[in-house]
């Protein structure tokens, strides 16, 4: 049996980069013209793949000692489980200190350790979209974008009512959908200020009662939605907060029809979340040099800006952005902008340093939804169960606190 | 109320291009007990299997009892069958094969534990009720089928070759229980065999088929010793029927094998008109007698084979270029090469038209 | 056994360890052996409602399967005109990945999808099949797509057992009066026995390991627990309780192999 | 009027009684009539996604977001379709596929059939457990088994390459394939068997001369679920391979994130070759001699 | 060279308890035709499958050709076998059905074509070479079986009911040929048949066995004339052989059915010395004639039953009060109820110990 190679390239000396993003169809194809801009004479095999396989393979090949992949990029969170296994990359922090990484980024970049463990590779976040024809039924004296939470509950109130009970609102709580973030880095910063220090008390209570009245006025089928670029598309939904990249193919065809906003503020100012992806090398990685040339090569501004005007995630380095953005582009950047630069801004991260038990933190906020909001169960007694667990995790772990929480040795629930 | 009246069934299997039955009429009254004859592949199961309803006719129409039954599903016939391959159900032990037919009936259960009981004392099958058909002989499965078949009290009964691998001697027992069995119920049965004192002994009627046609239909002895056709002579008859080249001439006199002795009235009579008349002669080997050569009214021959049968002795002779089969007593004794005198017997002469074989009567 | 020796050493070479680490990985925790992992797999608020959720599937889906796929095997043997285009058509459903099946099933019962289009088309109110809060419409869903996609297996199963049945039986049964019916039950399925029990066995233990369709149309709102091994093994990265979760998985399904096993042995041992 | 009192009475002169009834065929025909709507029923049920999944798959992708959807192709486009077709490692992938589908389908065939053939045959002790045990590996969810698997062909040398795959697939296979056979073997009659022994076939002749062609059915089924579970197979080939991908392994990983248009291409294509497959199985699956006899 | 020599066979079947064959031992010369005879279950089936090789005996051996075969698988044996349940391959059509043995063998394409449309043209096979079995008649299934053996000139031929479902006149024409294919090879036979005048007319010799046991061996006119035991002489005939309960007194005399004539000298002589023999008498059908009442030596009976058999009549009579059968010839009138002398051939006259059951000689 001779196989076929199925990833552009990959033969010796090949460096093989595996990575969880850019896995669909098109995103593929416009990032490995990216690579093949940017790489050089680096011969470079793209595989996108899912987490579950992303694990497995770099865990395997760690755990046999034969690695043979050359580059493992994904998310912050994706690569969480490897950090003492990836290589020490200071050298190459140093080689690019020039490039304007935030100190968050090259904080989180250190997953927990002492040293650098990856670059930056992609970052991202999470805004509104709107479908003008919801602007109808924006409540009076609510701008569209300087939302309240208030405003966000009475705008959906009234489009559900408008539409003869029928929710247009929407959210990603389908199984691969990414409404955790939304509670930990957009809802609960806005209500409490905090994520896990803040997690079980009062206004986390109001939090979620919100949330519950929130989701009465939401399309139930969002429990099914995992991109809410479908729903979008199809007018299932018209206004719905979703990652960039996830909302992204609804708004390009026809970005005249719609609007990209910040998400709303709460009492305690507006939350948002960064999304950060980097690029590791894993440790025993066959084509070390070439990885490091690589990873070099994609940190420059111009193929930063490629990613962001091909696949819509923006760039970590100091870019000039400018102004020839695509259409749907466009209306995400200047949201993405408005979000940051807003005066109440609360920025949020995903937990860092939490090693494997990050999904089960995140799952942890996903249970609160899921008991609060389908199953209908007390608030209070659902935060006192989910937070004891929360903070049984916490109490092991031992790991200090991280943006929205007060910077502490030790972070507890309190 | 169970005679099978049968008309102008037609049959053609699917994928063939001959007729498996061209044709047939058959009645058969209440009660009587009729066997097909006939060589392997005539048509005798094909047209059981139109009777039982496994198989449609492409032409024609099959009545049970007045009530016309040509399209109507086998089980709602009441009849019970024999299979030629037995289909004895494999999954099943003896006892509950041979219940088969009566729990479909939804027969007590008392009753049904005494019929089985019966048939299988009947058939010699009590040490085997608990076994499954896997760990029985041919025979012994062959009357599974054939006590299956019997408990039915159907009003139809049809059995293809339901002896053909049981020994003489059960046979021959179970012969005259099934006539008595018949007997009882009135079952009308159609009966295939190839055993012709089977058919002598068992039937009232019987129905010698040929290539998918009924050849002769007739009492056994009547068609033993009346052949309706050179077909039927010689396919009936153990050995069968001798055939001879002959001529009756104008003057009333039947020559043989280059010898001549006198013809029937009939014959001559046809003869004197066309002037002189080709027969064929047909006679049974049992209707031959052994004389000494020069004996007058015997025909010169020689003996070329003796094959001593046990209850007789068979010898094939030569009569002047043909060959023919003599049975002689087993007491008789001759040798091969022997020269002998053959007397026929008259009256057990059948003579046929050497065209259309049909036999001659007067 | 000359003949069942290569499968016996090739199946413990590829699996035997991967197995037993497997298996360790359930009982494995930080300090030691440890029934942790179970602990905590009970715990989790969607453990018991997938357990139920997957009895109830089987329960449900096997006997409606079984029963389609001989009549759909019946009726092909009853050579009805065009009936190798049906049985073309009635196999194809094997060759859809589950992924597929999940997706086209979603179009189909999604709110703005086919059903609701039909029912909108006729002036009926669309309906929301898949809400998380209509368990009913939603368990139809997953049963009306899980049958579709699977019970094609039964069907050829059922289809190549049915060759090596004789005709001779059901003729035989019909001429002693058994009915359509009778003959079903005294005759074709007897003999159909072997081909069942394996179907059966096949179907069962392949039905515990489906998720994909489940997990398609309603997302997590519907839980397997094969669904949820995936989900502790790579959502929530923590192998041992996914370790947990298939053991959980396959003790079920040996128990109830080994009682098709016994409940269906054949008394005969040699039936022909 | 007169007119059809004439045909009636010579109609009746032509069949004298009794009258050939019709009842049975009329209640044949409408049998065959409700077979035929059983069938044609069932063909809905069994075809409808398909021909939904086709008829995403060459719509465009406007068409697929409008509402109520239409039933009828009328925004045909096969630009997903294309894309799709186009993008990095398909054919490899198709390649591959086909390779690792029909090595598999070989290789559990050798290991498999004489195995089943054991199991039908043979009362050996441990036939059960036997059974249980082939069960045992597919009771188990295969994820669980992910990284030592691909621990063991790491360092065997066969990761990333067909060969990996075939292997595990053989595996996944091989119950299926032995269970199956093994059920049509019991139908085929040992007297056959036996009589190919007498003519002078060893036992391995008999086999393959007269066992195996009267199980060709059953043997059909196996390699239909062989194949097709070997070419949708994705998290296996996912771990075993990197850069010498399977076309699911490929594809439908990344399908799962796609925009719908996709998703529906992508499914679509990816059925088609197990139809090419299942087109020339199926005749197979029924016995070209007729009838079974005993 | 392919001499069968068998000693001391046993075997049971798993599962059950009786012994299938119980000790058989027999030889079979080289080119010797041995026909098997026995009921229904005794085991004939068993012994030609361990002489086939595909069962193996609990005890005892078998050696073909001076080579002990015992344990060796059947393709090394060099035969040929016609199963009982003919074992037809489905999947083959009948042309290569026959010619299977010879492709194992690799004959080449020319002979072997050769000798499949030899073989199917003596069975009137041609027409349906190109057919399924399963889209044959029962009897033409069987012919097949048949020709797929004899094509083969194997040392040893083993057939098992070969002509069961054939027709009389298939079997006569079959019969011939096959004695002559058999004598051209030097095939030593093992025959297995129900049919007795095939026995007689095939066999040099038979062997009868009677539950797993051979209960006589020999020349098959000896079998019928001189049945070793009640058991043979009542099995072997058709009718079979008539038991009349007699004594031979001291005095010398024969006493039967309440008459009396002249005992054998033998009898006669320990009778003497005994005081009075009870003896069982046998006579066949064939051997007692019809006299007229009173003729003197005659025993006076009364006719109960009259079945014609076509080729001679069938009476049922009552002697004394114990039923016998006559055979007469079929010209011969006689009505039931008619009261007749009955004269014994004295030579054909058996005599058997009434408890051990074994034939009296001299
Ligand atoms: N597989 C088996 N398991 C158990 N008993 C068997 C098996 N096969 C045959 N027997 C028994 O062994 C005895 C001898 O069987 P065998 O087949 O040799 O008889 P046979 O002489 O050929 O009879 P027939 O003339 O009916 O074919 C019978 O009593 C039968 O019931
Ligand atoms: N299924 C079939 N398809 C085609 N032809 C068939 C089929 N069954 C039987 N025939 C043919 O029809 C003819 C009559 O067959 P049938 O079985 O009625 O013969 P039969 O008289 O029972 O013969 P036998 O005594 O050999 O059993 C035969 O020539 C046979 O070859
Ligand atoms: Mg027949
Ligand atoms: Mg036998």
């Amino acid at each position: 049996a001779c196989g076929v190679n199925t990833s552009g390239s990959g033969g010796e000396g090949s460096v093989n980069f595996l990575s969880t993003q850019f896995s669909p169809v098109e995103e593929r194809q416009r990032y490995e013209a990216t690579l093949k801009k940017f790489a050089g004479d680096i011969q470079v095999a793209y595989n996108p793949v899912d987490t579950g396989i992303f694990n497995t393979t770099l865990k395997s090949q760690l755990a046999a000692g034969k690695v043979e992949i050359g580059i493992a990029a994904g998310l912050h969170s994706d690569l969480i489980p490897f950090a003492s296994q990836f290589e020490d990359l200071s050298s190459l922090t140093n080689d690019l200190s020039s490039a304007g990484y935030s100190d968050d980024l090259l904080e989180l970049a250190k997953l927990g350790t002492d040293s650098p463990r990856y670059i930056p590779w992609i970052q991202a976040t999470y805004v509104v979209a709107v479908n003008k024809k919801a602007l109808d039924w924006l409540p009076s004296g609510a701008d569209v974008n300087n939302l309240t939470y208030e405003n966000f509950l009475a705008w959906a109130q009234a489009a559900k009512a408008a539409n003869g009970g029928r929710p247009v609102f929407g959210i990603p709580a389908g199984p691969k959908g990414l409404h955790h973030r939304f509670y930990q880095g957009f809802l609960l910063p806005s209500f409490t200020g905090g994520q896990i220090t803040t997690f079980r008390n009062a206004d986390a209570v109001t939090a979620w009662t919100y949330m519950r009245d929130l989701w009465a006025n939401m399309n139930p089928a969002s429990a099914n939605y995992d991109f809410m670029q479908e729903p979008l598309g199809n007018g299932e939904v018209l206004v719905a907060w979703d990652h960039v990249a996830r909302l992204i193919n609804a708004v390009q065809d026809k970005p005249d029809d719609w609007l990209m906003v910040p998400a709303p503020s709460g009492p305690k100012g507006k939350g948002y979340l960064l999304v950060v992806g980097g690029m590791a090398v894993p440790q025993g990685s066959p084509e070390k040099d070439k990885a490091f040339e690589l990873i070099k090569a994609l940190s420059k501004p111009e193929a930063q800006i490629e990613t962001l005007k091909s696949n819509a995630f923006f760039p970590v380095v100091e870019a000039d952005i400018g102004s020839d953005l695509p259409g749907g582009i466009a209306l995400e950047a200047k949201a993405v902008k408005a979000q940051q630069e807003a005066p109440d801004a609360i920025l949020a991260l995903p937990p860092v340093g939490l090693g494997d038990k990050d999904p089960q933190v995140s799952q942890l906020f996903k249970n609160c939804f899921q008991e609060i909001c389908l199953n209908n169960a007390d608030v209070r007694a659902t935060l006192d169960r989910q937070g004891a667990e929360l903070a049984s995790i916490m109490d092991t772990l031992n790991v200090p606190c991280w943006a929205p929480d007060p910077d502490s040795d030790q972070c507890r629930v309190a | 109320m169970a005679d099978i009246s049968i008309k102008g069934l037609k049959k053609t299997y699917p994928g063939s291009t001959e007729l498996a039955t061209n044709n047939v009429s058959l009645d058969v009254a209440e009660g009587e007990f009729m066997v097909l004859l006939g060589p392997s592949g005539c048509g005798k199961t094909t047209l059981l299997r139109m009777v039982a309803g496994l198989d449609f006719p492409d032409e024609g129409s099959i009545s049970i009892g007045g009530r016309d039954v040509t399209y109507l599903p086998p089980q709602d016939r009441n009849l019970s069958m024999v299979f030629q391959s037995y289909a004895v159900f494999p999954h099943r032990k003896v006892r509950t094969n041979i219940a088969f037919g009566l729990v479909m009936k939804k027969v007590p259960r008392e009753e049904l534990e005494k019929k089985v009981a019966w048939a299988a004392d009947l058939l010699q099958l009590t040490p085997y009720l608990d076994r499954y058909p896997a760990q029985l002989s041919g025979g012994q499965r062959q009357r599974v089928a054939v006590a299956r078949a019997i408990v039915m009290d159907a009003d139809v009964l049809l059995m293809d070759e339901p002896l053909s691998n049981l020994d003489a001697l059960l046979r021959l027992d179970f012969r005259a229980e099934l006539k008595k069995i018949v007997q009882q119920l009135g079952s009308t049965t159609l009966y295939v065999t190839h055993d012709q004192v089977e058919a002598m002994s068992l039937s009232d009627r019987v129905a010698v088929m040929k290539k998918g046609q009924i050849a002769q239909l007739g009492h056994p002895i009547t068609v033993y010793e009346e052949p309706a056709d050179r077909f039927v002579g010689g396919f009936i008859g153990s050995p069968p029927m001798n055939f001879l080249e002959g001529r009756v001439t104008q003057q009333g006199a039947l020559e043989v094998a280059g010898q001549s002795t006198e013809a029937p009235e009939f014959l001559a009579r046809s003869a004197a008109r066309s002037g002189g008349l080709p027969v064929m002669v047909g006679i049974r080997a049992e209707n031959i007698y052994l004389e000494d050569r020069g004996t007058p009214g015997t025909l010169d021959a020689t003996v070329e084979v003796v094959e001593p049968l046990g209850h007789a002795t068979l010898l094939t002779v030569d009569l002047g270029g043909q060959t023919i089969k003599v049975q002689v007593a087993s007491t008789v004794r001759v040798s091969s090469g022997e020269k002998v005198g053959l007397r026929f017997d008259q009256a057990a002469i059948r003579f046929f038209d050497t065209e259309t074989q049909l036999g001659l009567t007067a | 056994m000359l003949l069942i020796a290569p499968s016996i050493v090739f199946m413990t070479l590829l699996f035997g360890w991967p197995m037993v680490s497997g298996i360790l990985q359930a009982f494995g925790g930080p300090e030691g052996l440890t029934t942790a992992n179970f602990t905590r797999m009970a715990q989790d608020p969607y453990f018991w409602a997938s357990v139920g959720n997957t009895l109830l599937l089987i329960v449900v889906m096997i006997p409606i399967q079984f029963v389609l796929a001989l009549a759909m095997a019946l009726l092909i043997r009853a050579k009805p005109r065009g009936s190798s285009v049906y049985f073309y058509i009635w196999a194809i459903p094997l060759a859809v990945s589950d992924l597929a099946a999940g997706l086209v099933w979603l179009t189909v019962f999604t709110d703005r999808g086919y059903l609701n289009s039909v029912l909108a088309s006729v002036g009926l109110e669309p309906f929301s099949w898949l809400a998380y809060d209509n368990y009913a419409s939603m368990f139809m869903a997953v049963l009306i797509a899980e049958v579709w996609r699977a019970t094609s297996l039964v069907f050829v199963i059922v289809v190549a057992g049915l060759q090596s049945i004789p005709k001779d039986y059901e003729e035989a049964a019909g001429v002693f009066g058994a009915g359509f019916w009778d003959r079903l039950w005294h005759v074709t399925l007897p003999l159909l026995r072997p081909s069942l029990q394996t179907a059966l066995i096949l179907r069962t233990i392949l039905a515990f390991q489906t998720f994909a369709v489940a997990l398609a149309l309603t997302g997590q709102n519907f839980p397997l627990v094969v669904g949820e091994t995936y989900r502790w093994y790579t959502g929530l990265q923590d192998a041992n309780v996914a370790s947990a979760l298939a053991l959980v998985v396959m003790a079920v399904s040996m128990v109830t192999a080994v009682g098709y096993l016994k409940l269906l042995k054949d008394q005969s041992e040699a039936p022909r | 009027m007169s007119h059809a009192t004439t045909n009636k009475t010579t109609a009746a002169a032509d069949h004298p009684a009794p009258e050939v009834d019709r009842r049975p065929l009329a209640k044949r025909r409408r049998n065959r009539i409700l077979l035929q709507v059983g069938c044609i029923l069932i063909t809905l049920f069994m075809a409808l996604p398909i021909y939904l999944i086709a008829l995403s798959a060459t719509s465009s992708r406007a068409a697929l977001q409008e509402f109520p959807l239409s039933f009828i192709p009328n925004n045909f486009s096969l630009e997903t379709m294309e894309t799709f077709l186009q993008s990095t490692g398909i054919l490899g992938g198709l390649i591959n596929s086909v390779q690792v589908g029909i090595f598999t389908l070989v290789l559990s065939l050798i290991i498999g059939v004489p195995a089943g053939y054991a199991v039908a045959r043979f009362a050996f002790p441990g036939r059960d457990p036997y059974q249980l045990f082939l069960l045992f590996t597919r009771a188990l969810p295969i994820v669980v088994l992910s990284v030592p698997l691909a621990q063991l062909f790491l360092q065997t040398g066969l990761y990333d390459s067909v060969l990996a795959v075939v292997l595990l697939h053989t595996a996944l296979a091989l119950p299926t394939t032995i269970l199956i056979t093994s059920s049509v073997f019991l139908g085929v009659p040992r007297d056959v068997e036996e009589a190919a022994r007498i003519f002078g076939c060893s036992p391995v002749q008999a086999f393959l001369k007269v066992v195996m062609p009267m199980a060709i059915p059953g043997i059909a089924a196996a390699s239909i679920f062989t194949f097709v579970m070997s070419w949708n197979e994705v998290l296996g080939a996912s771990i075993l391979t990197l850069n010498q991908r399977t076309l699911p392994a490929q594809v439908l990983s990344s399908l799962a994130e796609s925009p719908l248009a996709y998703r529906f291409a992508g499914g679509f294509l990816l059925v088609i070759p197990a139809l090419i497959f299942i087109f020339f199985m199926r005749r197979y699956l029924t016995n070209m001699w007729g009838s079974t006899i005993r």
